[in-house]
């Protein structure tokens, strides 16, 4: 029965996915009171001509419809339009050292939580119904109902304020001269370590959970037992056997998460003044700036949508179980 | 009740969701008979959400309207929202918005012509008053100060009695700045001004790096995009202008050491200095200031709109001399030029005014060295400029910390000098108690104000107005949430304003003097009223305006303060009153026709979704119930 | 005698679930022909056994006849009455779900665990408007679990069904299927979760519906010492066709169709006399895919006696017996 | 038949004790049945408890904690303690209010999809993947935008945004009870899809949701507290993250008074406790599969 079939099936509901997504974006951005120049009439009176001549500039005049057939129009041939506030193709707003900032924080904490509540939670899922799993258990559970921002803001007040040791915000210090490139990653990493022990911190909770649930039902599976019966050494059941084929649910569930990641980015990068794409979503939605709206989005659903296709595709072609319906 | 017939069950629950849904929905769109009922006082006043100390502002006139018998309900939304609403729907009964009135002087005229009570106009209170129309025009066109000052305060006097809206306070700028620093100048925005970054340094110290704290990032890197006030900072300081405010917000001469103007007032003469170079090392000379003018007209650059709407013209007349043609007498126009960089035309000449990212050769003191995206911004000092005194750093760096908490923080621990924005009331003590850090307070011009929408009965009372502004606790405001880091308003104007502002208006208008709410006063003015009788007439606590009989004129004794404004104008004045009314009214009544069927009703965004989801919940109900298997 | 109930050429075909793209892509679609061209008659109080491996259809033809299914072609007559494309307002509508009922196989799987027995039995009675009150419908769910010998009723009537043991539970199916006094029931497989020990009550029980009510069945099972124990005539099925039919005991004793025979010498006999008569008959290879089942006789790919036309042609039901047909070659010129 | 009505009863107070007596073998079940009760007590007798008017000023500002005000004072000089238990109230209606309209969507949507299959199961399931797909808060941001900040737009988009999963678990579970013997049964006694939707899929398909549903309760409360910090809240309701808000906006962070900012996150890690450490319990509970000795 055709992989082939299903791949395309897949690839046209991608199609329409996006399509869709991209529309509804549109218009429920357009529904938000206001244009990008509303703002701008606290701080400066601005001259009404000026303004229409702005918004004709832009192409708010038009009527909602035809604005999204050009939309859709210069999406076809690649071009996400020009941001209100920077004045900048929106791809040009994106990719810059904000997706850079936001990766590098995301990537950094993410893959630390990943790692150790991996490791925790085979160890807790080993020793499970003794009192260290039951203490192990119940700190994720709490770090589970910790929001994410005032975790940020004590660890501030603890490490930034109270003792110094770390920056309160930026990713670098300002208009300092490095050395060499290990003398500014030294400096990165150092405005980078709260921000991302405060997302590894609250990530640790929900990853460690998944890691040893998983863990215990994969130690109830027969190939387990049946090593465990040949009397092969507990560290060699636990981490070639056993962690290894609990691993993948963490994986997968880490790129379809992505909704939680932003959320979480963007709380995070407002409380450490992290300048990356959370912040620029947040400050995009304040000011109006649509295109970039509309960009950042388009960016993560794609991305998104591609993972879980890649991912779906996969599992098709490495499981024969799976029937392509 | 045993018996369960399901069909006809299903059906009932169908009729009655469907029933009810169409009976809100009536309900919700209905248009309220306002006009000769008694109106409940019952009002909306919207404030920007972000910031705490409006919306305190709003509960704590809520708390006297109540003991007074009117109802205010406070609503936080969004900015957006809030100027959408008041200003391109005219939808609201009171508002809050702030006015960082800089220009206010110039631009009062905007917001008092009856032909901006338009969507999208800046009379956003739909004020309708003939002689403000004159007054507005005249002032437009006014070259002479003495009569400016004359015209404005009319203006200001009419305000105070029509009261279109009521001030409520000023905050104060706050600044910060290690006391080993000093050279600060003042301007628009207190000490973050083109002079301080020319003049800053430490006594006794060569050089340096002066770090200036920026609360946000630049939004591009080309002078001529609106951006933040935050971007004008660093383009002052990296380009010159042909004038500057000095401290007492007048203009003197800078890159033009001296300038004329012609008797009529549209022909300006500038003679540069002659010293002067671009960051490349070019002379500036008569030819770029032609070029930058002729740019900005040709361009219709947003950010400098009235440059473009009155500069006809320039002549080079040599080198350092240019001669700029305007269509009519602008008074305001030194003061626009105080905010004009003179850039230069060989590097400008094909460039698109709106790139992002556009030369930086400047004029100025300093020359752009590197920017890291989000981070900072440096410039180095520009070893030619034509002040050889200026600037007295070797660096300035503006460092971009959006949070102000942590802007404080870097304050304190000497990682910037400067910092210009808010300081929040619980960190203010914590600065002032630090010896290392300078607190400035400066009044400034930005003052918030309640807005009054007056196109909706019974808010088209004046007494209705005036009570509000007896209301109006501005000293509790100023004291509580402000923590006395700004003071009350009583005027129109601002005193920063100097000769522009009317000392009278509090004296003649006490509801504009006060400044603690007041609700007997408040009830004085509305028994006043002969538009309506206030009484609470269906005994809930809530007064109730009930429209007088139009016959019952007021009596005279009622409006002791104030004149009619034509008794108290020139004879000029009242030539050009008489022959622009007829044009005037006209304009006026067509557009009254249109506003006075405005209907007020919940507007669509409030009901668009839980209509939506109401439908869709329903549908998908009936849906369960009708379907039978096929 | 009239039948009761009479199926003609009945067929039943799922189709593959394969999508637009596809169909318009690769052109036809593909089905799963369950039951492809059935014929039977049930007789007034009579029990008719259909009987056949997992997958041979007669699962799908029970669903269809009480309803659950629509038949993609062929007709059901209930009494004279087309039933085979009503939908299930009619069929509320006409009273036939009052009169036709279906017992399931799975106690465990067919009580809903978050009802109450008395839920249960209630719900066919107040769904069908059967009864007027209160009173006459505690009366009927007492009486029913009487009937099934669930004593004394009140007992069991507010207990859930986890509380039940399978033989109890296979019961309230039974009295669930009963409650409405249905004249025609189908009985898929109502024995087979059951331990041995209590399948004998059940048959037992179902038989003295019949006797009391007259109802008439449809026996569905893999089991034919069930099948023989109970039923008055039957039919085997393999790959969605009735292969040979006839009384319960002459087909047994006496089977003519080779698959029937190979089905027959599979049942373990504890008799050493009556083993030793039977021949053993073995089949090749796997029961084929129900999507593209052989041509001609369906057994022939796995026949030990199939000829050139098995192949070609699918063989007529053939007269073998006193109401004994089988449809094979091997029979034609008799 | 009265005897049999009384033992009706009698049956359903027995499954509840049956629920009761295996929900209380798990400690985190009881810790956090326990911590609930105390933060419904102190919403419901706010009054009572709190030892001033939230709303009236009766300190100076930002006062540090002292016997007077246990927790000092905000901005204005309101007590801190009085605010932290009135803020209770705020944060449980948010999150039960939107945890039940999530529920009452994501059901809603499950079911259909589930139950009529095709079509319409298409359909919903593509936007439900799509509503799963786009980034929860920013929408959010969008959305208070668009609607205003009110409590009640807040728990609507709270809802709208959250609902996508449970409609997915609704609708896995409901494709497989439709196809178990018991609603066939059902469908042969004659019932109708309505009948057979309220009596069997439903009654079934709740609990098995239950600690999903229990779950979506904190990440509302969280949800709120978040908008509220980034100041896209309803500013004129007293919640725990209107508190941080303008604990943060007023420089609470710099002021003598740590405590504005402790005291009402510690308050939310608290509810966020109650409720995950009951879904916890409710899971090890209603999904057998999962009960683990020893916990």
């Amino acid at each position: 029965m055709g992989l082939r079939e299903y791949v395309i099936r897949r690839l046209i509901q991608l199609v329409i996915a996006i399509f869709l997504f991209i529309t509804i974006m549109f218009f429920i951005f357009r529904l938000m009171p206001g244009d990008p120049l509303s703002l701008v009439i606290e701080e400066f009176a601005i001259d009404p001509e000026a303004r229409e001549r702005l918004i004709k500039l832009w192409g708010l005049d038009k009527p909602p419809l035809e604005q999204y057939f050009i939309y859709i129009r210069n999406l076809l041939t690649g071009d996400l339009g020009v941001s209100f506030v920077y004045h900048e193709p929106v791809a040009d707003v994106i990719i810059s050292r904000k997706l850079l900032n936001t990766l590098a924080l995301l990537i950094s904490s993410h893959g630390m939580a990943m790692f150790l509540g991996m490791i925790l939670g085979v160890w807790a899922a080993w020793r499970r119904g003794t009192a260290i799993d039951m203490a192990a258990l119940t700190t994720s559970l709490i770090l589970h109902s910790i929001p994410i921002f005032w975790l940020g803001i004590v660890f501030l007040m603890i490490f930034a304020v109270k003792y110094r040791l770390f920056p309160l915000a930026g990713t670098i210090t300002p208009a300092k001269t490095f050395e060499n490139i290990f003398e500014y990653i030294g400096d990165y990493l150092w405005h980078m370590f709260l921000p991302m022990m405060t997302i590894t911190v609250i990530r640790l909770g929900s990853d460690f959970l998944i890691m040893r649930n998983t863990m215990i039902s994969v130690t109830k599976e027969d190939y387990i037992v049946t090593a465990m019966a040949k009397g092969l050494p507990e560290k060699v059941i636990i981490w070639k056997h056993a962690a290894r084929n609990a691993m993948l649910p963490i994986v997968t569930l880490a790129g379809l998460d992505m909704a939680t990641v932003v959320s979480g980015a963007v709380l995070t990068e407002s409380v450490f003044s992290w300048d990356g794409i959370g912040r620029l979503i947040y400050e995009a939605a304040i000011y109006r700036d649509f295109p970039v709206l509309q960009g950042v989005f388009f960016l993560i659903v794609v991305v998104v949508l591609v993972a879980n296709f890649l991912t779906d595709l996969m599992y098709a072609y490495l499981d024969p179980r799976v029937r392509y319906e | 009740m045993f018996t369960i017939n399901n069909r006809s069950r299903s059906r009932f629950i169908a009729l009655i969701l469907t029933a009810s849904i169409i009976l809100s929905l009536t309900m919700a769109f209905t248009p309220q008979a306002q006009m000769e009922k008694p109106i409940k006082l019952s009002f909306e006043v919207m404030m920007p959400e972000y910031d705490p100390v409006r919306i305190r502002a709003g509960e704590l006139l809520a708390e006297y309207a109540k003991q007074l018998g009117i109802e205010i309900k406070v609503r936080p939304v969004d900015l957006n929202y809030e100027i959408t609403k008041v200003r391109d729907e005219h939808d609201f009964d009171l508002y809050i918005l702030g006015f960082s009135a800089r220009n206010m002087p110039f631009y009062i005229s905007d917001h008092i012509k009856s032909a901006n009570d338009r969507p999208g106009g800046n009379n956003m209170e739909g004020i309708r008053n003939a002689t403000l129309d004159q007054l507005a025009e005249m002032l437009d066109s006014t070259v002479d100060r003495q009569k400016q000052i004359e015209i404005l305060w009319k203006i200001q006097e009419i305000l105070a009695d029509i009261v279109p809206w009521v001030g409520i306070y000023t905050r104060y700028l706050t600044q910060v700045w290690r006391v080993e620093w000093q050279g600060f100048h003042k301007e628009y925005w207190g000490y973050a001004s083109p002079m301080t970054w020319r003049n800053a340094h430490i006594p006794g110290k060569e050089g340096g790096v002066f770090r200036v704290i920026l609360a946000d990032d630049l939004k591009s890197e080309n002078v001529h995009l609106e951006g933040s006030i935050y971007e004008d900072m660093v383009w002052d300081a990296l380009y010159d202008t042909l004038v500057f405010l000095d401290d007492s917000y007048s203009p003197q001469p800078w890159l033009a050491e001296r300038f004329e103007v012609s008797s009529d007032g549209k022909v300006w003469t500038f003679y540069l200095v002659k010293n002067a170079t671009f960051h490349d090392g070019k002379p500036i000379t008569a030819r770029d200031v032609k070029f930058t003018f002729d740019y900005i007209k040709n361009n219709d650059i947003p950010g400098y709109s009235n440059i473009a709407r009155y500069y006809v013209k320039s002549e080079v007349i040599d080198d350092y001399t240019v001669r700029i043609y305007l269509n009519t007498p602008y008074a305001w126009f030194l003061y626009d030029l105080a905010d004009v960089p003179i850039i230069p035309e060989h590097v400008w000449k094909d460039v698109a005014w709106n790139t992002s990212v556009a030369p930086k050769i400047g004029s100025g003191p300093f020359k752009w060295s590197r920017r890291v995206e989000g981070e900072y911004v440096e410039l180095v000092k520009y070893e030619n400029y034509w002040r050889s005194d200026m600037p007295k750093v070797d660096k300035l760096v503006f460092r971009i910390i959006r949070n102000f908490n942590a802007a404080l923080l870097a304050m304190e621990a000497g990682e910037a000098d400067f910092y210009v924005y808010y300081i929040p009331v619980g960190a203010v003590d914590r600065v002032k108690n630090n010896p290392e850090l300078h607190l400035n307070l400066e009044r400034g011009f930005t003052f918030y104000y309640l807005g009054f929408n007056m196109r909706k009965p019974p808010l088209d009372d004046v007494w209705l107005r005036r009570a509000f502004a007896y209301l109006l606790p501005k000293d509790e405001v100023v004291k509580g949430p402000l923590q006395g880091l700004g003071e009350p308003v009583t005027w129109y104007i601002s005193p920063y304003f100097g000769d522009f502002n009317n000392p009278n208006v509090p004296e003649k208008f006490p509801w504009i003097a006060s400044t603690s709410a007041n609700v007997e006063k408040a009830r004085e003015m509305l028994a006043m009223s002969d538009k309506y009788e206030y009484r609470d007439i269906d005994d809930d606590g809530i007064l109730e305006a009930i429209p007088k009989k139009m016959e019952r004129q007021p009596q005279p004794r009622e409006k002791p303060k104030t004149e009619t404004p034509m008794q108290t104008m020139t004879e000029t004045e009242k030539m050009m009153v008489e022959t622009k009314t007829i044009v005037r009214t006209q304009v006026v009544t067509k557009v009254e026709t249109v506003t006075e069927t405005v209907v007020q009703g919940p507007s669509t965004t409030d009901i668009a979704l839980p209509v939506v989801i109401a439908v869709i919940v329903t549908a998908a109900l009936t849906y369960i119930f009708a379907r039978r298997r096929s | 005698m009239k039948p009761i109930v009479s199926v003609k050429n009945l067929k039943k075909y799922y189709p593959l679930k394969k999508g637009l793209l596809y169909t318009i892509l690769m052109g036809e679609k593909e089905y799963v022909k369950a039951v492809d061209g059935v014929s039977f008659e049930i007789y007034e109080k009579e029990i008719f056994v259909l009987a056949g491996e997992t997958g041979s259809g007669k699962t799908t033809t029970g669903k269809v006849l009480v309803g659950l299914e629509k038949p993609t072609e062929g007709e059901i007559y209930f009494k004279d009455q087309n039933i085979s494309r009503l939908n299930p307002k009619e069929w509320k509508r006409k009273g036939l779900r009052r009169k036709i009922q279906m017992i399931f196989q799975d106690p465990y799987e067919s009580l809903n665990p978050r009802s109450k027995i008395y839920d249960i039995l209630a719900e066919p009675l107040i769904v069908n408007k059967a009864v007027e009150t209160r009173e006459e419908l505690d009366e009927k769910i007492m009486r029913k679990l009487e009937e099934v010998k669930l004593i004394p009723p009140d007992e069991f009537a507010f207990r859930y069904p986890h509380q039940l043991s399978g033989g109890q539970r296979q019961r309230i199916v039974i009295a669930r299927g009963m409650i409405l006094d249905p004249e025609f029931v189908v009985a898929d497989e109502p024995v087979s979760m059951l331990d041995v020990s209590i399948r004998i009550d059940i048959l037992n029980l179902l038989n003295s519906f019949r006797e009391k009510y007259g109802v008439s069945y449809l026996y569905i099972t893999h089991d034919l010492a069930t099948a023989r124990y109970i039923g008055d005539r039957i039919g085997i099925m393999y790959l969605g066709q009735i292969v040979e039919t006839g009384p319960v005991e002459e087909v047994i004793q006496n089977p003519k169709h080779p698959y029937t025979q190979a089905l027959i010498s599979a049942i373990p006999i504890p008799d050493p006399e009556y083993a030793r008569r039977k021949e053993i008959i073995e089949l090749k290879g796997e029961i084929p895919s129900p999507i593209n089942p052989p041509k001609g006789c369906r057994l022939h790919p796995r026949c030990p006696f199939a000829m050139d036309i098995c192949s070609k042609k699918e063989p007529p039901m053939i007269e073998v017996g006193r109401g004994h047909q089988a449809s094979c070659w091997l029979y034609e010129k008799i | 038949m009265t005897v049999l009505r009384k033992e009706r009863r009698g049956d359903k107070l027995e499954r509840l004790r049956e629920f009761w007596y295996i929900y209380s073998r798990n400690k985190l079940g009881v810790i956090g049945l326990a911590i609930l009760t105390i933060y419904i007590a102190i919403a419901v007798l706010a009054p009572v408890i709190a030892p001033y008017d939230p709303k009236a000023r009766i300190g100076s500002p930002m006062e540090p904690p002292s016997p007077k005000h246990l927790l000092g004072t905000d901005e204005l000089g309101r007590d801190i303690l009085s605010l932290v238990i009135y803020g209770a109230r705020i944060s449980l209606l948010v999150g039960v209010l939107a945890a039940t309209i999530t529920m009452i969507i994501g059901t809603l949507i499950g079911i259909l999809a589930g139950y009529f299959g095709r079509f319409i199961d298409d359909i919903l399931m593509r936007i439900t993947d799509l509503f799963l797909v786009i980034p929860g808060l920013p929408l959010i941001i969008v959305l208070a935008v668009v609607l205003g900040p009110s409590i009640w737009n807040i728990i609507l988009v709270i809802a709208l945004i959250s609902w996508p999963t449970t409609a997915r678990l609704v609708r896995s579970e409901t494709l497989s009870l439709k196809e178990r013997m018991f609603v066939n049964a059902s469908r042969v006694a004659g019932a109708s899809d309505f009948y057979i939707l309220a009596k069997h899929i439903i009654p079934n398909v709740l609990p098995i949701i239950s600690a999903t549903m229990v779950l979506n309760v904190v990440n509302a409360i969280i949800l709120e507290a978040g908008l509220s910090f980034l100041g896209l809240g309803d500013p004129t309701h007293i919640s725990w993250g209107t508190m941080l808000y303008f604990a943060n906006r007023q420089g609470a962070f710099l002021s003598d008074n740590p405590m504005y900012i402790i005291a009402p996150g510690l308050a939310l890690v608290g509810i966020g406790l109650a409720f995950v450490f009951i879904s916890y319990a409710l899971d090890e509970v209603v999904n057998p599969k999962l009960r683990r000795e020893g916990i």
